[in-house]
């Protein structure tokens, strides 16, 4: 119903009853993030289910939309949620592109936006009432591992590999800063191109005759899963460590890699083995509900939900503007798997990060922590 | 026949039976009639639609002027092509680049979207119609291809993330921007109209009848003394700029555009549109390209995650029900009642 | 002639998509026979001919093959009932050699018709075995066409236009050809601009005009009555 | 110079290992277009079968006799799935419309396959008698990757020999030129039309299957398999068997050399290979061979 | 009288080899303006290779062109067409998606090098339609100009592949096998179109059809095996030896009809 000629949209937005929060959960249910987008959404379901689908009283209705794999898909499916669904408050988003070319629909609609994955610096860089993560800043992630690496490499060098698109861009940088800045040299560094790579072998040759002693990567999905493959078989991995930010390890990626991924050392803000009660009840929950270990992504999105959660015990009032100013409010999550955590003043996460290393356990391949990461 | 048939690669063999002349075509009248009633639904569709679906109607006019673009080449030349994405994509950068550090206009956005896709389309269109069928159509791949990686490593336009933090168009430089759902539309469909109105001409005049010809038998028009080069080219030039003016449009209605709106989907999407819609007429793949749209972003949203599989459904039923896309249905119906009489 | 019918044509009516194009045709050829069809262009031959191949597929009415039912039945079938044809255009295989050509079109079972018989009939084809199809000028096509419907070894001919684009000499031998294998008691459909090479080779003939058969007389008849023949025909 | 080569040897033969697989691959799309003039778009669809076959049947290294029973598979899988698309493209004749047909067939399946196998990416091992390295100028180098090229060289010359000199290959050239003709001399296309397919789609599911150990297998693999499928098939030239060969091999070199030499441009590269031999060899390099009259 | 001043074809030495097969051999030829030449010989001769050199469509091995005065050897053949060159092809080869009318259409537009114009003009197409109808007439397809090629018979397209010709204005056809497949009718018509063609065109016309070369030729070349073997008047031809045991077989020309005993 209605016509699309009035002044501003969302302000016939009366959401039905007071007592029922509309949130719409944007992750990618085709295309090669769909397993991402399945964590995501496991994630965030099973924070409702120990909520008893109540949220500070509220009633939370779910309404997902299909992301695809990039913006062109994305878009129109977010603008659903925003346009038709009426949700009061949208989480999920995988790729920083759609994220990016969201941003401005949220402020102009005025309708928080919790990412619960994409990491691109740009989207928090100038920070919005309306826009939150949960997840992590793509040059943080991957500078946490830098002053590990350059100690254990000691005089030798470092070579750096990554997917070209501007995540990978932002990962080699942020970890490249931190790396140099405690001491460490760089023998190299190669751009592959992003979702075409699918043999390595010219650049392994590259990083074999560099002489590099450790190589850092960034790749996620099907590129780590083949690239930590063919690392190993072309015997490299016996030459130079391996290191990485989590996601060249994180979820289905690390059973495809099998035992060539055995020994790589990780950056992240989570781990399910970190031993904390917190994170040991979440992950018997988890498992027990999907019969398998909650991933980060899985992680990043109950997060999300318990960021809607404290947003609308702080609100006074249960529409866009309402949450969002309540977000700013929430203080400090104690309760989180990943250790306490905050929103800073950009609006992404003040955590902490791990230093994990796949190890075998119990005959599983697992990211094993190794300690916490302090600056 | 059999000889010609196995070296023209991909051909359309079911053309429009769109008339020339004015003393053949039937019912002038009639035809007219029906534009102006489908002019008018679509022009009254943001007193009924709410701002989703109409954002999607926005989207499907914009993706439905590339469509025209790539029927003009497939359908009516004959020459199958994959790369009207990199035009469109050159309308949309530069549009939203203008719209930025230039100029909030529409217009002005129009304008020189449409010419850097005509420029592009030029430059690149020396070298792809020397070619025919299936090697054009792989040149014209290859063209979209690198169009697409060149923006994705372009950092000035954002790269991979895309161009973000386009404002709203206003109409005239210095106007009022259009943030209405409704009025965004509007202008939308302008365009659009434009565009079409543009095919239209350029199919019914002597060039579109040389177009026809080069997909006919561009030996024989060589042998009539015509240069089939400069008509291909000429034809290819200005439907590159019928794919920027598509570009500017959709920048209009989604204030972004990322690599991926120049991708290897977007650009088989547009091909198939056109097959779906009925290769040759213009009408036809509009539907199409509506089609398309609306099982994918429309129905998909509401069946989680099957967009594509019922959009291959779409396309293997078609194929079965529709043998001469939309547009043949009006055709067989119409022939029959030109055969009454 | 024969009273053993090889082909039957009964009210047969065929057509492209949206139109109707022959209507209620009806014509017999007997074993040894040659009957020649003739019509202006357009009437509706070339419809007939592929019609009974089943290249064109019957709306109504019944073909029958040595009195096998085969109406509407694919190609491979009639040809497997013992039609062979040589079509309009003579369609070679462009992309296959001479001798390729002749190849496939050999059946195995039949021992009547051999490569080597073919090039001895015409040598010219000998000549060019490496040739591809469409390397070929008209009249080589033409042959190569005859060629290979022969080395189906069929009951029943069909022969479309198999004199255009044939130098007189060649037409000569093709005459002598068709007369050949009637004598061996095959049946011959023939259609023909070429009014020599018609009356030459056939005993019969069918006019068509505008997808009817309008007349139907023995040669020798039709050649007493010029007046017809003009009126029919243009010709006289 | 020398040392380059010294320096590249890897990488050279790697190139020849890609390349070989990618022959596989295309052939069967090159087979089936310059023989029955159909694009089979779902081709990328049909050789990730293949590799799923290899998701389902291996589970760590598969054994000898495994890997080969695997193979069979493939092939007959690929087979079948040959055939329905035949049947189902044989009554559609416009090249526009077999596109909108087979492309519309390759969503459906990707999609099916990935409600089967998920959407995350499976890596499948590499049989165990081929799963030792050699070692190559003092680096080591898989066996495997040498037995891709063996097995490239072999279907090359089978395939080679039965198009090109017998009867049956004759047939096949010749439905593409005129399928009512052949139907005309006694032959049904039909049949013809679905054995070509079915075996152009078991080379390609076998080849996506020997191809899994080194990409993998997961959704999205398809798109970029008929990508790669498809330039070599035309930069080689369309429906001829060398010019798959030689197309492959050059798509190999390109996508190992080519990125190592001239990094900053590796993701142009393949499409660029591509631009340049259409600019100046618009039929391929090698292209099938025809003759046009006057 | 075939001075170099009447002459508007003047081919010399003219050879064009497929590989080792030599399709065209040393063809030395003038035409005059305004002739109605023949050009016969047996299938394989190279008749419409020579043509194909002649319009452009094939090149030269040797030899040189000269149309009009003017050296046209290396001229593409839509110049060739341009200037008056212009051919029929003995397969048809006509835009059989598009309707008689346009085809013909097409043909009328022809003599613009220009680009064409993208947008219509309703005077200056009534005024290509009008020509166009004027062509169909004049071969008698006038009843059916919206049909599509693509569905009309065998001779039905002939009679447009002339219709074509025609409407090209030009100086000079070439006929390749015009009136193949044509029933006796629409062959007499076609005999009519040439006889009735004003003399500044020229015609050479290849056909097998004898009726029609001593009906229409005022000269007759014989090609044979690549090489010209006879030129002269049409009974000269029809008496020569080496034309008979190369073509003619021992073709008898007795009278079709009232001759059955
Ligand atoms: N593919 C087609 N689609 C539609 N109509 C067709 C088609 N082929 C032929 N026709 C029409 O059918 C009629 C008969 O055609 P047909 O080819 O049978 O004539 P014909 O007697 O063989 O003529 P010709 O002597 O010129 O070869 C013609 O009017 C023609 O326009
Ligand atoms: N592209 C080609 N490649 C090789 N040989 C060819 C080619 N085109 C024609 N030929 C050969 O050249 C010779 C002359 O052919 P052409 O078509 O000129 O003969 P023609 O005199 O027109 O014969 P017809 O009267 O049968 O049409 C033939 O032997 C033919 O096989
Ligand atoms: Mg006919
Ligand atoms: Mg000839």
């Amino acid at each position: 119903g209605g016509g699309s000629l009035g002044n501003a949209e969302g302000d016939d937005g009366a959401t039905g009853s007071t007592d029922t929060v509309t949130v719409g959960l944007a992750v990618p249910q085709s295309g090669v993030y769909a397993g991402l987008g399945e964590d995501m959404t496991q994630g965030f379901e099973l924070y409702l289910e120990q909520a008893d689908n109540k949220l500070s009283g509220y009633d939370i209705e779910v309404v997902s939309a299909d992301t695809g794999e990039g913006p062109q898909t994305a878009i129109p499916a977010v603008s659903r949620l925003i346009q038709q669904e009426q949700a009061d408050v949208v989480t999920g988003i995988v790729s920083s592109a759609t994220a990016l070319g969201l941003r401005d629909t949220f402020v102009q609609a005025e309708i928080p936006l919790i990412i619960a994955n994409a990491g691109a610096d740009d989207i928090t860089a100038e920070p919005s009432p309306y826009i939150w993560r949960t997840s992590y800043t793509n040059s943080e992630v991957s500078g946490a591992i830098g002053k590990h690496v350059a100690e254990e490499v000691g005089d030798g060098s470092v070579y750096l590999i990554a997917a070209d698109y501007a995540a990978g861009q932002e990962h080699v940088n942020g970890f490249k800063e931190q790396f140099e800045a405690a001491g460490g040299k760089v023998a190299g560094e190669t751009f592959t191109p992003f979702g075409s790579t699918s043999d390595w072998q010219p650049y392994l040759s590259k990083i074999r005759s560099s002489g590099a002693s450790a190589v850092f990567a960034f790749y996620a999905g099907s590129e780590a899963a083949n690239f930590v493959q063919q690392y190993s078989t072309f015997g490299l991995a016996e030459e130079a460590q391996l290191y990485g930010n989590g996601f060249i390890v994180e979820g289905d990626v690390l059973q495809a890699q099998g035992e060539a991924a055995l020994g790589i050392q990780t950056s992240l803000n989570y781990s399910p083995t970190i031993d904390s009660e917190v994170n040991n009840k979440f992950v018997e929950a988890y498992v027990a509900a999907y019969d398998e270990v909650p991933t980060v992504y899985a992680m990043q999105s109950y997060d999300a939900a318990a960021a809607i959660e404290a947003a609308l015990e702080a609100a006074d009032s249960v529409d866009g503007p309402g949450i969002a100013a309540a977000l700013s409010e929430v203080g400090e999550f104690e309760n989180s798997p990943r250790g306490s955590w905050s929103f800073n003043e950009n609006h992404d996460p003040d955590q902490n990060y791990y230093l994990r290393e796949v190890q075998e356990v119990d005959g599983k391949l697992s990211n094993v922590v190794l300690r916490e990461i302090q600056d | 026949m059999s000889a010609t048939n196995t070296l023209s690669g991909l051909t359309a063999d079911q053309p429009g039976t769109t008339k020339l002349f004015n003393t053949g075509a039937p019912r002038p009248a009639f035809r007219l009639f029906v534009a102006v009633v489908i002019l008018l639904i679509l022009v009254a569709l943001p007193f009924f639609l709410a701002p989703y679906p109409l954002s999607l109607a926005g989207r499907a006019l914009a993706f439905g002027l590339l469509v025209v673009s790539v029927d003009l080449l497939t359908g009516v030349m004959g020459m199958p092509s994959l790369g009207q994405v990199a035009y469109f994509g050159a309308g949309a950068y530069t549009a939203g680049l203008v719209g930025i550090h230039l100029s909030s206009s529409g217009l002005v956005q129009l304008l020189i979207g449409t010419l850097a896709g005509a420029a592009l389309a030029l430059l690149t269109g020396a070298v792809a119609v020397r070619t025919a069928g299936i090697v054009f159509l792989m040149i014209t791949l290859a063209i979209g291809e690198l169009a697409h990686i060149g923006v994705d490593s372009l950092s000035v336009v954002g790269a991979s993330n895309g161009l973000a933090g386009i404002p709203p168009v206003s109409v005239l430089p210095g106007g009022e921007p259009l943030t209405v759902p409704g009025y965004l539309y509007w202008w939308v469909l302008a365009v659009f109209v434009i565009g079409f109105c543009a095919a239209v001409i350029l199919n019914r005049s002597p060039l579109g009848r040389s177009m026809r010809g080069v997909r006919d038998g561009e030996l024989r028009l060589r042998a009539l003394g015509q240069n089939t080069y400069s008509v291909k080219l000429i034809a290819y030039t200005i439907a590159g700029g019928v794919a920027g003016a598509a570009g500017t449009a959709w920048v209009a209605q989604t204030q972004f555009i990322s690599p991926g709106d120049l991708g290897f989907d977007m650009a088989a999407f547009a091909l198939l549109s056109v097959v779906l819609g009925g290769a040759g007429s213009l009408w036809g793949p509009v539907i199409g390209a509506g089609l398309v749209i609306f099982v994918r972003d429309w129905l998909g949203g509401y069946i989680e995650g099957r967009g594509t599989l019922l959009l291959g459904v779409v396309f293997v039923i078609a194929v079965y029900v529709l043998p001469r896309g939309v547009a043949g249905i009006k055709g067989r119906s119409l022939r029959r009642k030109s055969s009454d009489s | 002639m024969n009273a053993h019918q090889l082909l039957e044509v009964e009210d047969l009516a065929a057509g492209y998509a949206g139109s109707r194009v022959l209507d209620g045709v009806s014509l017999t050829v007997g074993s040894g026979e040659a009957v020649a069809l003739l019509g202006r262009n357009g009437a509706g031959k070339t419809t007939l001919i592929e019609t009974v191949m089943g290249m064109v597929t019957a709306m109504d009415g019944h073909v029958r093959i040595d009195g096998k039912d085969v109406t509407a039945k694919p190609p491979h079938v009639v040809s497997q009932a013992g039609v062979g044809i040589v079509p309009q255009g003579r369609r070679v295989f462009a992309p296959l050699t001479v001798e390729e050509n002749l190849e496939i079109a050999l059946r195995k079972r039949s021992g009547d018709w051999t490569i080597e018989r073919v090039y001895d009939l015409m040598p010219r084809l000998r000549e060019r075995r490496t040739n591809l199809g469409s390397q070929l000028s008209g009249g080589e096509q033409q042959m190569l066409a005859i060629g290979r419907a022969l080395l189906g070894s069929p009951k029943l001919m069909l022969l479309d236009e198999p004199s255009d684009g044939l130098a007189p000499k060649v037409v000569e031998q093709v005459g002598e050809i068709i007369l050949d294998l009637t004598d061996t008691g095959m049946a011959i459909l023939i259609v023909e601009q070429n009014l020599h090479l018609a009356f030459t080779v056939s005993d019969r003939l069918a006019i068509m005009r505008k997808g009817e058969i309008v007349h139907e007389s023995s040669v020798v008849d039709f050649r007493r009555d010029e007046q017809l023949a003009h009126s029919l025909l243009g010709v006289g | 110079m020398l040392a380059w080569f010294d320096a590249n040897t890897a990488t050279i033969l790697n190139g020849l290992a890609l390349g070989a697989v990618l022959f596989l691959i295309a052939v069967g799309l090159s087979l089936v277009f310059g023989t029955m003039d159909v694009l089979n778009l779902a081709h990328g669809a049909v050789s990730l079968m293949g590799a799923y076959v290899g998701v389902a049947m291996y589970g760590a290294a598969p054994t000898t006799g495994m890997f080969f029973l695997a193979m069979a598979i493939a092939a007959a899988v690929g087979f079948a799935a040959g055939g329905v698309l035949a049947t189902m493209v044989s009554p559609v004749r416009n090249h526009l419309r077999q596109a909108l047909l087979t492309l519309g067939m390759a969503l459906i399946v990707a999609e099916l396959l990935q409600e089967v196998f998920g959407p995350e990416v499976r890596s499948v091992p590499v049989p165990e008698f081929l799963s030792s390295t050699v070692s190559l100028m003092g680096n080591p180098y898989p066996v495997y990757r040498l037995a891709m090229v063996a097995a490239g060289i072999v279907v090359a010359v089978v395939l080679y020999i039965v198009l090109e000199r017998t009867r049956a290959g004759a047939i096949v050239r010749a439905t593409v030129a005129d399928r009512a003709m052949v139907e005309a001399i006694g032959i049904r296309t039909k049949v013809v039309l679905a054995l070509v397919f079915g075996g152009g789609a078991a080379l390609a599911a076998v080849g996506g299957l020997l191809a899994a150990p080194i990409l993998g297998a997961q959704p999205g693999l398809d798109d970029q398999i008929l990508l790669l499928a498809l330039v070599i098939v035309v930069i080689g030239g369309l429906g001829s068997l060398r010019g798959a060969l030689l197309g492959a091999l050059v798509v190999g070199q390109v996508q190992t050399i080519g990125v190592s030499v001239v990094n900053e441009f590796a993701s142009f590269l393949l499409f660029a290979a591509l631009a340049a031999v259409l600019l100046f060899r618009p039929q391929g390099l090698l292209p099938a061979r025809k003759g046009a009259h006057v | 009288m075939t001075t170099t001043d009447t002459s508007i074809l003047d081919i010399r030495d003219l050879t064009l080899s497929f590989g080792s097969l030599t399709a065209v051999d040393r063809v030395t030829l003038r035409v005059d303006e305004g002739a109605r030449h023949a050009l016969i010989g047996p299938n394989g001769a190279g008749k419409s290779t020579l043509f194909g050199v002649l319009a452009g469509r094939l090149r030269a091995t040797s030899g040189q062109i000269f149309f009009n005065g003017q050296d046209v050897t290396a001229l593409s053949e839509a110049e060739r067409a341009r200037n008056g060159l212009v051919r029929t092809f003995q397969h048809s080869s006509l835009f059989l998606g598009m309707s008689v009318l346009d085809n013909v259409g097409l043909a009328v537009e022809r003599s613009t090098s220009q680009p064409k114009r993208p947008w219509p003009s309703r005077r200056r197409d009534r005024a290509v339609t009008d020509a166009a109808m004027t062509h169909l007439e004049s071969v008698g397809l006038l009843s059916r100009p919206s049909a599509l090629c693509g569905a009309l018979s065998h001779g039905e397209r002939r009679q447009v592949e002339v219709a074509m010709v025609l409407a090209c204005e030009p100086r000079m056809v070439l006929f390749d096998e015009p009136t193949a497949g044509m029933s006796v009718a629409e062959t007499n018509r076609f005999a009519e179109i040439v006889e009735s063609l004003p003399r500044k065109v020229t015609v050479v016309v290849v056909e097998h059809d004898l009726d029609i070369v001593f009906r229409l030729a005022e000269r007759v070349s014989v090609l044979a095996a690549g090489k010209l073997i006879a030129d002269g008047t049409p009974e000269e031809i029809r008496t020569n030896d080496a034309v008979q045991e190369a073509y003619l077989g021992t073709s008898s020309n007795e009278a079709l009809f009232g001759a059955a005993s």
